[in-house]
This record gives C-alpha cells, sequence and structure tokens, in this order.
C-alpha cells in the first residue's frame, strides 16, 4: 500500500506501524464519573467497519509522525491522509 | 582538554567496486534541533543565520561549514565538520535558547559517501528511494538492510551522503558493498 | 451412506453411479430451534456436536456462500494444543483429543496427521517462557517436549544450525501436534450433521436479526425470514459486520493473514516448524506442497488479500533457518480475514440479547479450536451454560480485567 | 545424436551449439532454445510424469503455462525442482533429470496408479484410508506422501544469492507482445518513464512465433527494431527475462528477474535473481492470451500440445516436432498452424468439428470431424478420427495439434479481487474490474488480432499518461476476426484430461458434481482441478465448461475461482533476498565491542545488539565459573558492565515533566533537576510496559531510559501520546540510544575509580544515591553521570559520547587496576539483579501489573497517567493475585529452574493446583546455592512457606521456600554508601 503523507508524499505502508481506529484519539476524561466504563469502551470495543476506516499509522522509518489515515478495509483504497496532531488538536484535544 | 582519542564508527577503508566509491566520512559532528510550541520563528531564524536558509520538507541546505537537513515537522539535523564544531550540540542551543531542543547526535551515526556512475543501481537494490527522480538536495530517510538512514543526495550527480544507525556501522557497510559488487 | 475402502472398491466396479451427494440442498424451513450463522468449521462442528452429543434436532447451518469457504478453506492446517494459560490449555487440549478420534467419528477421512509440531527457542528468555509453557501444557494433562539442539539436528538435519544470525538453542515439541487435511474438515462435520438431519443452507446471506423486546426472534436472509429459538453466530473473520445488525460493538479487528504454498515437493518436512527469531512457521502436506506463513499485515482488512512486504519478511524467515528453500518456489499465496480479539483469544459466550449467541475473536487461532469450539458451542446453545473447559472465554472479561492474553500484547489486536 | 526434428529458419543461433544432458544423456540444441525446444529438436518428446497416475508426458505448451514438462534443472546443490522446461533457457553445459518417478521415465513403476486409477477418483482419500485408526500416520500417509509431490530440493543450502530492489516509474507495461511494444514506443516518446517487462528471455511476445508481418517487416523484425529503438531511449528500462508476479495495492507490482537463469552459475557477487517491487502510476497490461485444449480420450500423450506451441516450435525454434501432424480445433486460429506447419513441409490433417470449417490450402481438413482417442505408450503414434459420416479413421502421425480458442490471459487483472467478465463471441473470460490505474491492451483484454493489439497497446499508452494530440499512424498488421464455436470436450470419453498436471479428467469433475460439491470453489479443492503448479491457466475453462453444463447454467454463472499471485510460480530465495545467514538481520555492537573481543568475551543476541555475556579467563571451563567470578568481583570490589543497549530517549521541552507524568504511573512533577527516579510505565490497558529510569538534567529536559527491547516501542508509544492526546504539551522527543555509550561501574570501590575519570567532586554528599548530571571526564571531555544501581552496589552509569566509548572502557580499566577491575557480562549483571529482586522482561512480561511486581501504590491516583484507570479493574486486583517473590532450595544443592510451577507441598500437581511459577533463576555465588524470582498466588503473604516447585517437563521436582525477592542488602546500604 502506498500512503500519501501530507508532508512528504507517497510512502510505502512498509515504512508505517500500525496502530489501529483513531478512535484511539479520543481518550476519555479519567475524572468522570463513569470513566471505568468509558475507558473499557475506549481501550476494548471496535466499530472494525467493513469500508472506510480512520485509522493511526506512524511513520516509524520516515519522519515519525503520527497520521490518520482513512482508508478502505474492503478496497484497500486511501481517501484522506492528515497529521494525527492536526486531528487531535481539532478535537479539542490540547494537553 | 581531554586526552580521549574517539574512534570512528567503523574505520573502514575506502573501497572502489565497479565504479562505485565507498568512504566512511568520520569527520561530521551531528546535533538535532527542534522546535519548542511557539518557538517555531525563533527557530527559523537561528538556522536561516547558521545555514542560510531553513531547510524545507524533505530538502537538505548543502552550505559550508554547517549544513543541515529535515527530519520531522519542525526538526532538523545540523552537521558541520568535526575538527571546528565538536561542540555543535553547545553552539546550536547557545544561539537557539528555548526556541529549540537541541541534541546531540554525533555518536549516533556513521556517514558513508557513496560516489560513483553506478551509485543509482546501487540505490535501487538497497533502498525503497525513487533515487532517479532526486536531486541534489533531496533527503529520505528510508531503510537499509533494515536499517533507518538518510540518504542524502549531494551536489555531485552521482554522489549520495548516507546516515546510518553507529552500532549497526558493520552491517551496513557489508550491505553496502554487497550491493555495490551486485551492480558492479 | 458409509465410507470405506469397501464401498471405493465396489463403486469403482460398479462405474461409481452410486456415489450420493454428501449432503442435502434443501430449502429453508421456517423455523428451526437453533440456526448457527456460518458454514465454517466452527458452525458445522457446531451444528454436528448439537446433533450428535446433545441430542437437539431442528437445527439450521446457514452460509452466505458455499460451505467451508471461509478460513477453514484457508489457513495452514495445523492443530496443536501447546497453550500457556489456563483459560486456553484445556480448551485447545480437548479440541486436540476431538481431532485424534475426528475421523472415526465422523466416518470422513480428514487425514490428521500428528507429525508433531516444533516451537523452535533462540534465546534463554525464550527457553524460560516455553519451559513454563511446556510444563502448564504437562501439567494440564497435555504433552510436551522440551529437545536439545542436537535433538533438533538429528531430527532436521537440514536446519540452519551452522550460520544462523539467531542459534537454534532448542525447542519445545508436542508430538501430537500436526496437520490435518482442512477441506475435509469442512466436508466431515457438514456430511456428519446432513445425515443426523441438520438443514445446511448454502447461498443464504443473513441480512439482520429479529429482535423483539430484547429476545431474538430469528434472522433476515436474502432467502427470507427464518425463525429460530435460538441463533449462534459463527462468522469468525465478519463478526463484528454480523454482529453490528445487532447493533454489538466487539473487542474484535479484522486482519488478513497470509498464507503460502509451494509447489509440490518430495518429502522435505516430517511435521511442523516454527521459527521463534522471525515470522515462519511450515509444514508439508500430503501432496507435497510446503505450506507456510508468519504473521498477520497488521492493518484493519476485509480485502481476503495482503501486501508485498509480509510475504518477504515470511521469506526472510524462511531462508533464515531452511536455506535449501532458496529453489523450492512459492505457487500460491492467499489472504484469509481473521477475527483479531483484544486479547488474542477467543469469546464463546451468550450476548445480552436473549437468544443471541456469539462464537468468535479466534487470532489465528481457529482451525485448530474447530472441534473444541463445535462442542463449546453446541454446549453453551444446547444448555446454555459454557462447557466446562470455556468458561473463560466471556465477552465481560475486558470490562472486568480477565484477559487471557497469551503474548502478553495487551488491546493491541494486530501484535496477537 | 542429431537434432532429427530441426528445420529451417526461427530465431535461434544456429552457431552457437550448445550442450546439455538429460537425464544423463547428451544432446545438442542453439542459442536461443528452451530446453523442452531443444529436446523436441532432438526427438525427444517424453520429459515427465503426470502427479498421481504416473503417466508420461510431454509438453503441451511452449510457455509458463506449462503443466507437463517439468524437470529437475541443474545438479547438486542447485538442483532446481519442478522447472518448466519450455521456458527453461538452454545454455552450454545444462544437465536436467526428469522427476516424479520410480524407476526410469519410460519405465516408471508408479504407473501402477494408471493401472488401478479407476480408485483413485477424485476424493477417493476422504472416503478410505481410516481403519484401523493408528494406520494412517504408519502406513498409508507415508505411502502417499512418498508417491506425492513432485521433484525433490536437494538437501543442501541454496549456493546462489538473490537481490531486492525498488524501481519508480510513470507506466509499466506488463508483456512485449504487439501491443506491449506498441504501448512503450506510443509512451516513451512522449517522455514517461517507462518499464517494460516481459517474462521471456527475447522481447515480441506471438509474434516471435507468428509468420505474418508488420508493415513491411516480418513481426518478429519489427519486434526487434522497436526494442532496438526502446533500448537507446534513456526514459525506457526494458525488462526481458522478468516476471511480473502481481498487483498489490495502489500500483505497486511485484518483478522476479532472472539474472543469472541463463548461465551456468551466477558470476561472482552476482545475483541468481533480483525480486523488484515496482511503484508505477499506470500500468498497460498486455499479457496476451493462453490458447487453451480440448478434452478427448488419452489426450495427454507426449506429441499432443496446443496449436499455437508446436506454431511457436516450429516458427520461433526451427522444430517440427512431428513430420506427420494433427491439428484439432474449434477455431480459425488452429487453421493458421496447419498453414505454417504446411508451408515447412510437414504434412497436416485437419480435425475441426465445424462442419463448415475453411479451407484454404492443400493439406487434409476433415469437416464436422472429432479426435476420439489416441495411441501410443510413451508418445503419440496415431490418432482416432470419428468423421462427419461417423465412421472412425486412424491417422498416423508423431504431435497432434489442439485449439479449443484463446483466453485472454485474464489473470493480473483479478489480483485485487477482480473478477472478469465473459465474453460470448470470443467463448473466453475478459478482464472487467480492473486493479485502480490498470488499463488492458491486446489480447490480454480480447482484441486477439496483431492489428488490434497494436492499436490497443497504442491507445492504452495514451489513456494511461492522459497524451494528447492525434493517434499516431499505426504500421499495417492483420487483422482477422476471432471465428470459434465452443467446444470443450469429446463426448464419450472415459479418460480425458482437464488438468493434466493433477491428473483432473472429465470424469472427475462429473462425479465431484453428482457428490455434491458444485460450486466451482468446491470442485476445485474436490479435484484439486487447477490446484497444481501451472494453477490450471490450461485446465480450469475446460472444468467450468463441464460444470456449467451439469448445472444447467451458463459459464459465467458458474463462475471462476480466485487468480492468486504469484503470476508464475517465485523461487522462495528470491522472496528472501539477502536476509539469510549472519544477514537475516543486521547486527548492533556496543561501543566497547572491540575491546570486548579482545578480553576473548562471548558474545549473546539481546534483539540485534550482540552484547558481551560473560569474559571468560584462562582456565576456566564452564560458563558458571566465570559468571561466578564476575558477581563476586564486582560485589567484592568493582566491575564494569556496558549497558549502552539500554533505550534512550531525550525528552525536552517546557511541558517535559508534565509529560511524564503522564507516561508513568508514578509520579514526575516534582523531581528535582539533578534527580533521578524509577518510573514504572503502563500500557492504557493497566498492564506494565516497561520500566527504566527518568533523569532531569534541566527543568526541561530529562533522560529516559527503557528496556532494551522495548526502546522502540516505548518511543513510538511517547511520540502516540505526545501527537495525538496531549498535542499541545511543549515536549520534544529523539531517540539517543546509540549517541552515547554508556557504562555501569558497581561496586564497594566504583567512586574511588570514577573519581579517577570524572573531572567532578563525586562523593556521596556531592553526588548521593539517584543523583544525576553533566559531567566532564579526562579532563574536559562531555559526559552525563546517573548514580543508579541495577546490581545493588554503590553504582554509577557514566555515558559518554559513543566516539569516545571505546577510549573510556579502556581509562576505566586502567583506573581500575588497582583494585582489580573486573568486566561482567549480561550473566553477571542478571545474577546480580535477580541477588537484589529487581525485575527485568522475563518479569515484565506483558500481564504483570504493577501490583504483580509489588508496586500497586506507585500507581498514582492523585494525577491522570496512562493505564491508571483500567489497571484498577477488579480482575487485576484480587486477593489471590500473583506476588512477585524469591525462592530459595530447601536443600541449598537443588536448581529452581525458570518456567518451573509451584504447588503447595501437600497435595496434587496439576493445573488446578497451579500457585504460580518461577520467572528467572540463577545460581547466587553470594549466597551458595540457587534464587529465584517468582510469581505467587498471595505471594506476599506466604513469605516462608515452604512449596513444591515442579517443572515435569524437565524433570524438576524440589522443595522450596518463599522469601523475599531481595536476597542481597534488602535495606538498601550499600547503595547509598
Amino acid at each position: 500500500m502506498i500512503i500519501d503523507h501530507p508532508l512528504l508524499g507517497p510512502r510505502d505502508s512498509a515504512e508505517f506501524t500500525y496502530m489501529g481506529d483513531a478512535r484511539l484519539i479520543d481518550r476519555p476524561n479519567p475524572n468522570d464519573t463513569d470513566a471505568a466504563a468509558t475507558f473499557f469502551d475506549y481501550a476494548y470495543l471496535r466499530d472494525n467497519p467493513a469500508g472506510w476506516h480512520r485509522e493511526l499509522w506512524f511513520h516509524e522509518a520516515g519522519d515519525r509522525s503520527w497520521l490518520v489515515v482513512t482508508r478502505n478495509t474492503l478496497t484497500h483504497e486511501i481517501s484522506k491522509v492528515e497529521l494525527a496532531r492536526d486531528v487531535a488538536r481539532a478535537q479539542g484535544r490540547s494537553k | 582538554m581531554h586526552d580521549l582519542t574517539p574512534t570512528p564508527a567503523l574505520g573502514a577503508a575506502t573501497q572502489t567496486i565497479g565504479t562505485v566509491t565507498i568512504a566512511e566520512n568520520t569527520g561530521v559532528a551531528l546535533a538535532s534541533v527542534a522546535a519548542r510550541n511557539g518557538g517555531t520563528e525563533a527557530c527559523a531564524k537561528v538556522l536561516k543565520d547558521v545555514l542560510g536558509a531553513v531547510p524545507d520538507v524533505g530538502r537538505t541546505v548543502l552550505h559550508d561549514p554547517e549544513a543541515g537537513f529535515w527530519m520531522g515537522p519542525d526538526q532538523w539535523m545540523i552537521g558541520a565538520p568535526m575538527n571546528t564544531h565538536e561542540d555543535i550540540a553547545d553552539q546550536l542551543k547557545a544561539k537557539l535558547g528555548n526556541a529549540a531542543s537541541v541534541t546531540e547526535q554525533s555518536g549516533a551515526w556513521v556517514v558513508f559517501d557513496v560516489i560513483g556512475e553506478r551509485m543509482p543501481d546501487m540505490c535501487e537494490i538497497l533502498c525503497n528511494i525513487p533515487i532517479r527522480k532526486m536531486v541534489a538536495g533531496d533527503v529520505r530517510r528510508t531503510m537499509i538492510h533494515q536499517l533507518g538512514c538518510f540518504v542524502i543526495r549531494r551536489a555531485a550527480d552521482d554522489h549520495i551522503r548516507i546516515l546510518g544507525p553507529r552500532a549497526s556501522a558493520q552491517s551496513l557497510h557489508h550491505a553496502l558493498i554487497t550491493a555495490a559488487t551486485s551492480v558492479a | 451412506m458409509r465410507y470405506s475402502g469397501f464401498r471405493v472398491i465396489k463403486e469403482a466396479l460398479s462405474g461409481h453411479k452410486g456415489w450420493t451427494p454428501a449432503w442435502r440442498d434443501p430449502e429453508p424451513a421456517e423455523h428451526y430451534d437453533i440456526v448457527i450463522i456460518g458454514g465454517g468449521g466452527h458452525g458445522l462442528a457446531t451444528a454436528h456436536y448439537l446433533a450428535k452429543e446433545f441430542g437437539q434436532s431442528r437445527i439450521a447451518v446457514i452460509e452466505k456462500g458455499w460451505i467451508g469457504g471461509g478460513n477453514v478453506g484457508r489457513n495452514t492446517t495445523i492443530v496443536r494444543s501447546n497453550y500457556l494459560l489456563d483459560g486456553n490449555e484445556p480448551f485447545y487440549e480437548m479440541s486436540l483429543k476431538l481431532w485424534e478420534g475426528l475421523e472415526q467419528d465422523l466416518n470422513y477421512n480428514a487425514m490428521v496427521s500428528q507429525r508433531g509440531i516444533l516451537n523452535l527457542i533462540h534465546s534463554d528468555g525464550q527457553r524460560d517462557a516455553f519451559t513454563r509453557r511446556g510444563n502448564a501444557m504437562i501439567l494440564n494433562g497435555a504433552d510436551a517436549d522440551m529437545l536439545s539442539t542436537a535433538d533438533i539436528k538429528k531430527r532436521y538435519p537440514f536446519l540452519n544450525t551452522d550460520d544462523a544470525r539467531f542459534p537454534i538453542k532448542g525447542g519445545l515439541a508436542q508430538h501430537r501436534g500436526g496437520t490435518v487435511r482442512h477441506d475435509a474438515v469442512a466436508w466431515g462435520y457438514a456430511r456428519s450433521a446432513d445425515s443426523r438431519g441438520v438443514d445446511i443452507i448454502q447461498n443464504c446471506e443473513v441480512t439482520g436479526f429479529r429482535i423483539e423486546n430484547g429476545v431474538c426472534k430469528g434472522v433476515e436472509t436474502s432467502r427470507g425470514f427464518i425463525g429460530a429459538g435460538k441463533v449462534g453466530c459463527a462468522v469468525a473473520g465478519n463478526s463484528s459486520r454480523l454482529m453490528s445488525k445487532a447493533n454489538m460493538r466487539l473487542p474484535i479487528e479484522s486482519h488478513v493473514l497470509q498464507a503460502f504454498v509451494s509447489e509440490g515437493l518430495k518429502p522435505v518436512l516430517p511435521g511442523v516448524i516454527t521459527f521463534g527469531a522471525g515470522h515462519f512457521y511450515c509444514s508439508q502436506s500430503d501432496k507435497g506442497g510446503l505450506v507456510f506463513g508468519g504473521d498477520i499485515d497488521g492493518y484493519n482488512s476485509y480485502a481476503q488479500r495482503g501486501n508485498l512486504p509480509v510475504v518477504e519478511d515470511v521469506c526472510e524467515g524462511a531462508m533464515a533457518i531452511f536455506p535449501m528453500l532458496g529453489r523450492a518456489r512459492l505457487l500460491r499465496m492467499w489472504g484469509g480475514i481473521m477475527d483479531m480479539s483484544m486479547d488474542g483469544s477467543p469469546i464463546i459466550d451468550k450476548t445480552h440479547i436473549d437468544g443471541l449467541f456469539f462464537n468468535g475473536g479466534w487470532c489465528y487461532g481457529g482451525f485448530k479450536a474447530t472441534p473444541a469450539s463445535g462442542m463449546s458451542f453446541a454446549h453453551l446453545l444446547a444448555k446454555g451454560e459454557p462447557h466446562p473447559n470455556a468458561t473463560a472465554y466471556r465477552f465481560d472479561r475486558f470490562e472486568k480485567g480477565l484477559m487471557i492474553d497469551e503474548k502478553g500484547m495487551g488491546n493491541q489486536p494486530n501484535l496477537h | 545424436m542429431t537434432q532429427k526434428n530441426r528445420i529451417e529458419g526461427g530465431q535461434i543461433d544456429r552457431d552457437a551449439n550448445l550442450k546439455f544432458t538429460f537425464d544423463g544423456q547428451t544432446y545438442h540444441g542453439h542459442a536461443g532454445d528452451t530446453l523442452a525446444s531443444a529436446l523436441l529438436a532432438n526427438g525427444v518428446r517424453l520429459m515427465g510424469r503426470s502427479f498421481k497416475y504416473h503417466r508420461p508426458r510431454g509438453p503441451l505448451t511452449a510457455g509458463s503455462e506449462e503443466p507437463n514438462a517439468l524437470v529437475q534443472l541443474r545438479s547438486g546443490a542447485r538442483q532446481e525442482p519442478n522447472t518448466r522446461a519450455t521456458t527453461a533457457e538452454l545454455f552450454d553445459g545444462l544437465t536436467a533429470t526428469s522427476q516424479n518417478r520410480l524407476g526410469s521415465l519410460s519405465f516408471d513403476l508408479l504407473a501402477i496408479n494408471d493401472r488401478v486409477s479407476n480408485f483413485l477418483t477424485a476424493g477417493f482419500y476422504y472416503k478410505t484410508f481410516m481403519w484401523p485408526k493408528a494406520f494412517w500416520e504408519k502406513v498409508y500417509e507415508p505411502i502417499i506422501r512418498r508417491a506425492a509431490g513432485l521433484g525433490s530440493l536437494s538437501f543442501q543450502d541454496d549456493p546462489d544469492a538473490y537481490d531486492k530492489g525498488f524501481l519508480h516509474c510513470d507506466l509499466l507495461i506488463i508483456g512485449a507482445g504487439p501491443a506491449g511494444l506498441m504501448a512503450a514506443l506510443t509512451a516513451a516518446r512522449s517522455g514517461a518513464d517507462v518499464i517494460l517487462a516481459d517474462e521471456d528471455f527475447r522481447m515480441g511476445g506471438r509474434l516471435n512465433s507468428e509468420t505474418f508481418g508488420i508493415g513491411d517487416d516480418a513481426g518478429a523484425d519489427w519486434a526487434a527494431q522497436t526494442v532496438a529503438e526502446l533500448t537507446a531511449m534513456p526514459n525506457v528500462r526494458l525488462m526481458a527475462r522478468t516476471t511480473i508476479i502481481g498487483a498489490f495495492d495502489h500500483g505497486t507490482y511485484g518483478a522476479v528477474e532472472r539474472v543469472s537463469d541463463h548461465i551456468a552459475t551466477p558470476m561472482d557477487g552476482k545475483p541468481r535473481q533480483i525480486l523488484w517491487r515496482i511503484y508505477t502510476q499506470k500500468t498497460v497490461l498486455a499479457a496476451g492470451a493462453i490458447e487453451r485444449p480440448i478434452a478427448f480420450n488419452n489426450n495427454d500423450r507426449p506429441g499432443i500440445m496446443t496449436a499455437s506451441a508446436l506454431r511457436s516450435y516450429a516458427n520461433r525454434f526451427g522444430v517440427a516436432v512431428g513430420h506427420r501432424t494433427g491439428i484439432f480445433t474449434n477455431n480459425d486460429d488452429g487453421h493458421r498452424t496447419a498453414a505454417d506447419l504446411y508451408a515447412k513441409g510437414v504434412k497436416v490433417t485437419v480435425i475441426d468439428p465445424r462442419p463448415d470449417a475453411p479451407r484454404s490450402m492443400d493439406y487434409e481438413v476433415l469437416a464436422g470431424a472429432q479426435v476420439t482417442d489416441t495411441m501410443g505408450r510413451l508418445g503419440l503414434t496415431f490418432v482416432q478420427v470419428r468423421l462427419s459420416d461417423g465412421t472412425d479413421r486412424t491417422i498416423e502421425c508423431k504431435a497432434l495439434g489442439v485449439s479449443g480458442g484463446w483466453n485472454p490471459n485474464v489473470h493480473m487483472t483479478c489480483h485485487q479481487q477482480g473478477r472478469p467478465a465473459w465474453n460470448d463471441a470470443l467463448a473466453a473470460f475478459v478482464p472487467d474490474a480492473l486493479p485502480v490505474g490498470m488499463i488492458v491492451a491486446g489480447a490480454a483484454k480480447g482484441d486477439l488480432s496483431t492489428a488490434g493489439a497494436l492499436v490497443g497497446g497504442a491507445t492504452a499508452a495514451r489513456a494511461a499518461l492522459d497524451l494528447k494530440g492525434r493517434m499516431p499512424k499505426l504500421p499495417q498488421a492483420e487483422d482477422a476476426p476471432v471465428t470459434v464455436t465452443p467446444f470443450w470436450y469429446v463426448e464419450g470419453a472415459s479418460r480425458a484430461w482437464l488438468d493434466q498436471q493433477n491428473d483432473v479428467t472429465v470424469k472427475d469433475v462429473k462425479l465431484s458434481h453428482q457428490e455434491g460439491f458444485k460450486s466451482v470453489e468446491h470442485l476445485k479443492r474436490y479435484t484439486t482441478l487447477g490446484m497444481a503448479t501451472d494453477q490450471g491457466k490450461t485446465a480450469n475453462m475446460g472444468g467450468l465448461a463441464i460444470m456449467a453444463e451439469l448445472a444447467g447454467k451458463t459459464i459465467p454463472e458458474v463462475g471462476t475461482t480466485m487468480f492468486r499471485p504469484p503470476y508464475t510460480p517465485v523461487a522462495i530465495g528470491a522472496l528472501g533476498g539477502r536476509h539469510r545467514g549472519q544477514d537475516f538481520h543486521p547486527k548492533r555492537l556496543t561501543p566497547t565491542h572491540a575491546w570486548a573481543e579482545e578480553q576473548g568475551a562471548v558474545f549473546v543476541e539481546v534483539g540485534n545488539w550482540m552484547r558481551a555475556q560473560w569474559f571468560p579467563h584462562a582456565g576456566e571451563t564452564t560458563w558458571r565459573e566465570s559468571v561466578d567470578r564476575e558477581v563476586l568481583a564486582t560485589r567484592g570490589s568493582v566491575g564494569v558492565c556496558d549497558v549502552t543497549t539500554l533505550g534512550k530517549v531525550d525528552v525536552q521541552g517546557a511541558d517535559a515533566a508534565a509529560f511524564l507524568n503522564m507516561i508513568y504511573c508514578n509520579g514526575f512533577a516534582k523531581l528535582p533537576v539533578g534527580k533521578v527516579r524509577y518510573g514504572l510505565m503502563l500500557r492504557e490497558d493497566g498492564i506494565a510496559m516497561d520500566d527504566g529510569t527518568a533523569a532531569r538534567m534541566a527543568e526541561d529536559h530529562f533522560v529516559v531510559t527503557t528496556t532494551t527491547a522495548n526502546a522502540l516501542p516505548v518511543y513510538r508509544h511517547m511520540e502516540f501520546v505526545s501527537q495525538c492526546l496531549v498535542p499541545d504539551m511543549d515536549v520534544q522527543l529523539i531517540s539517543t540510544t546509540e549517541a552515547w555509550a554508556q557504562y555501569a561501574v558497581a561496586g564497594p570501590n566504583a567512586r574511588r575509580v570514577l573519581e579517577k575519570i570524572v573531572d567532578q567532586d563525586i562523593s556521596n554528599d556531592a553526588f548521593p544515591f539517584m543523583a544525576c548530571g553533566d559531567v566532564t571526564v579526562c579532563g574536559g571531555l562531555r559526559a552525563r553521570l546517573f548514580r543508579i544501581s541495577f546490581s545493588g552496589e554503590l553504582a554509577y552509569e557514566l555515558a559518554v559520547p559513543t566516539a569516545y566509548g571505546d577510549a573510556l572502557i579502556r581509562r576505566i580499566m586502567e583506573a581500575g587496576a588497582e583494585f582489580d577491575i573486573t568486566p561482567y557480562g549480561t550473566e553477571a549483571l542478571g545474577v546480580m539483579r535477580m541477588e537484589k529482586g529487581h525485575a527485568a522482561g522475563n518479569e515484565l512480561n506483558g500481564t504483570t501489573t504493577a501490583a504483580n511486581l509489588g508496586m500497586g501504590r506507585m500507581v498514582s491516583t492523585k494525577k491522570d497517567s496512562i493505564g491508571a484507570v483500567l489497571s484498577r479493574r477488579e480482575g487485576l486486583n484480587q486477593s489471590d493475585d500473583l506476588r512477585a517473590v524469591g525462592i530459595k532450595p530447601v536443600d541449598p544443592a537443588d536448581k529452581v529452574p525458570a518456567g518451573a510451577h509451584l504447588m503447595a507441598a501437600e497435595g496434587p500437581v496439576d493445573a488446578a493446583h497451579d500457585q504460580g511459577y518461577v520467572t528467572s533463576a540463577c545460581y547466587s555465588p553470594n549466597l551458595g546455592h540457587h534464587i529465584a524470582l517468582a510469581y505467587l498466588k498471595d505471594g506476599s503473604n506466604r513469605i516462608g512457606e515452604t512449596m513444591r516447585l515442579v517443572s515435569p517437563l524437565t524433570g524438576v521436582d524440589v522443595a522450596v521456600e518463599i522469601c523475599s525477592a531481595h536476597f542481597i542488602d534488602p535495606e538498601g546500604e550499600r547503595l547509598r554508601a
């Protein structure tokens, strides 16, 4: 597979390490009263769709960026690649 | 002044195989620079002072005595001759202050210069970079014999500089020699 | 019809006119006591044991394509019970025992071949871990044998023991492990279940569950509604897709695992060998093909195909321990979709919906588990209680922190 | 031996005489021959035996789709089983042997299988060999295994090397026939970067095997001229002898270039083959078409082959397989073979089931006729023909060309789950859904004429590159329409082969249908149709047609099985590349490696690192002696150990402390500058991930260490937290593992040694336990000093830039000489950490919690950290949870091995009563007996208990006492000394 890195352009996916569902960015608030439940859901349950999937890839043999890749799990087509840091910020994560 | 003698990463003799010459370059001092939050501009200013320009994504500024290349977002590797810049990290830190984090990298890398007509053929069986499309100053991080390396296309068309992990200098050199023999 | 050597001779002499279909091709009935979704090894085995061991009748197995077309038809055929953890080992040992009597049970030669499996050891830490595992196997009633490098050299003189980057320092063997002709497992179970009255309905895709007041009443299919007292899902690889129709999210990701077969060769390898310093394991089929594999590609996929880097990684492992394989040729590569669970172990459990039961999350280990999975799922479906050897395979183990994590990789499915 | 079947013409170099042997017999051929063409030229038709019935076989084809003519090429360690004689390029000195036979090729004892074939029908083995139960593995299976398989491996290491490489282009063209060449020419002239690959050693595809021309030239000449033009263009890479093996995602193609297979042995340092990964923007698939046979009784005898193969042998190789030849065809292309052979003086009879079969030349055409049987035990002698009037006629011939029409070579179009579409006019499948970026041209697309191929190639290249402007004028070429009447098999045949290699006959397909194996995948698996080394390239269509007929469906309704890579089988060596033997993985050498070698150290693999395991002295006969000495010397005076391999991550930035607070379960926010703290890192699931230390070098600068094994995963995890979870924290991470040479100096005299090296005051007051800081050594070299201890002794870790590592170890040894400083390796390190009760990899096995380690209270509840929430789950906090404890044998002479399990002193020994297990064990020279670390249920409350330690695997059963894991200096006085 080829991942079109937003900074570096097309790179073989073999340069990357895969982590999984990009919802792993949405780490729950540990101070919430239902944190035990929300962390269980966060850590263990997955939509695992047959189709478009947003997922985290780490450019281990490259610039060490974490990327959010939107990829179709049926065809492997990739429609979008973003820097995970930008995605995280856009989703309101900060410190 | 201390009295310890440095040893080269490998101490390999320069070898010419077919048209390709592979030489260990022991004279490069290195430090990485990473801009801090809010320090991007100040950092860029210092880099411009030092190198003449800020290395763009995937690019090297081939400048003397310091040169530098892009490693990642807001992160660069700066190199200079070891005999004048052994304390390059301190020099940079002094200029950058809190604008950037500086980390000494001289000991982490082995540097090889690969020069010769068949260098592109050799590259093709070493690593996954589009060597024939790269122009002077392009830099790629890539895997060579499973080792994470930087490959810099130098000014001459037949010259690349490879930075590889120092601890694996022997394995990397072996891979270079093998590839050069294969395409010779 | 009973199969035997005698029957083969008789048919040969009379023009093979007497062979009948191995299973019927029935129309779905309106209602069954138990509907099993998934005509793979596990679903068919479940039906067989429900009918044979638990006295259930009015059972249907419904399959969206053709039976045996999922992972039971695209795996590397290895059976073994060399597990470490108490949640797993008794279950897989039960499976191995069922394999040992399978052919007679089914009247079908599935070529259960106990030629042994050997896990190579390349470091002291690995030896410590394998010692612990071998002991756990023995304490659970299975067999295990620690081999020295010299033992291994004698048995496999062509292994690279002289010039290895990671020298072979021994190996943990399970002599009762081996291989089984995978397609025959599906066909044997299907034929046996069919002969006991189970309806095997092919080309029938489940499009939804009919759930009323928290109770599952049956399944909507491409061939109409089929009512059911109980519905068991055994569609590993597609578990999340199916269960999403019941609005369930699972602790599972779907990943592609590639496998490979070489051209047919005269006998090379008597048993199964697993490389401990790379991703490669290998056995030889009765036809002569070397059947080998390694690691999953590592990204979510339902595409049943992988990519070159993993192919190369596996073949590098092959060349590292079997340098003579350089001149053997890889004939075919294929990919299967694995239910990679969050701890590397399966789930056989009720769901929160009454009457809806789940079997999945088999990771790489589904084939060898087929008989035990069928037996345990049948037990659960028939009695409403887990089989004593499968009590750990619960949904709530993640919420409660009772993971069964053989590899110690945590909630990262692609590392199991 | 003379080349009795060699005729005029062809693209062979008659001046280059090549000598070769087959089954020990010497023959001669020419450069440009394949092994098959050379053997046929010499009158040898019998080249192999079939898989199951051991039927005598000769080539069916002249290409890579060959099912029959498989040989063992070369000898000794280079023996290559199952090599297709039809593609093996002849070279001087080639040796080949036939395979899959017991006895000689012409008298194969296993041909008995053919006699009893009626018992060995599809799937017979599923129905028998079940009784008695024990006989399967002992009797039946060994016999089957010996009989099965094809060729043999050498049982010697492959002596050749293989390379892997990477290529990038704008347009990849697969196949250098007329379509591929025209596509290449069109693309190349536009300036695009083009790769043209062809599996053959001569580019030109079918043009080399045909007599018709292109423009004013012979087709083969046009191909040669085009190749010459392309060769001269710098933007074109021509890759002959290169098979594209698969179409992978996003324009990635695998290719195998056979660099040295056409010479006896590769030249020094050169590879046998190269596996290329080709990255292309667009692809033109111009892979041609494959002629399919017709099934009839005994259609597998040597001498029977596809008509196009006969034509190739005649036109390209100058070989007439038989001077009397039959052609059995249902289409006009078969007549083309007849015409070509006839023109070369071969006596030809055409058998064409079509009543209106064309007649164009003077050869005999039997319209409305069918071949009903053939004769000749080891090679064709006669064919029996049923004429249109129902009478039979026997025709003497040595060769029979069969043409059932052409199948476009859709293989590669289907590698990404695509399925082909049915085309009635061709009675064949044609490409439909394609991999992204692929365009099909020429015969592969179903355009079977040469003119169609030229237009298709040019059009495809223009489309692929989005070229504007007028279509260039293309040379004239034949443009014959396709006329084919579907005709798959001759009725009434008792033994008509579909899959010749796997011996699948029409009858087998019928039987499998009768038994309910009706889907195409069931058929394939039950009969093994299409599962041979040719993957059914010539066989599958016939099987599908018969299935369709039996099911009362059309062929497209029956469908096809999946086409899977590789296109043709690939040497596993090529896929492995250079990564074998010592080059399997690179080595990482520590800064003291050269020095340790001088000391005679024994090294051990730790991941890719090579670490000194111990340093044997003269006179020491066992490793234990050396290790015991190293331990005692260190604890007695001082030792030094290279700990460079520990992962090091530089953590800088204004939020560095807050970041570490998040990463570690214990607190780091308040760690003062100049201090080190032990840190335990959890995964988000609450399980321990790694441990190490973090040293605060400055307010905004930490140096974090990880275990050797986890350096990379921990770094990746830290980047994940930084980039994805706390993107606005000001923290910069970079790995510096290899930048610093780091040595542990441990033992009561450690300070006295280092005082001679370090320029600053390192007295206990100035530099107490857990202090850290930048220092200088040896008169000014920048260095870092950490007062941390894995051994439990007064210890320091001193780091200098790696280039000075060698000099520093030598200086330390000099400085320590007066204290008899002793270098120690990983074994002694392990012993000392066990004596001290420190956890390492065996304890941090990915399932242990902080509580298991006895560090439950470290998980701060006052702050957020990764893993804290889920570490509180009930299953991880049970009253009888495992706890780390120490173990010592009741009888000091007993061993307490790692991997052994703990049982109550009395009671059953089984899994149900398992109490825990030993993680690490060693002999403690300080205590004089073995010790171990273990996890034991409720272990912290069982100190002093006597238990039974069992390892049935290794025959151990000893009484042990549970004790504190801190065997030595539990109060930590030595550390702080």
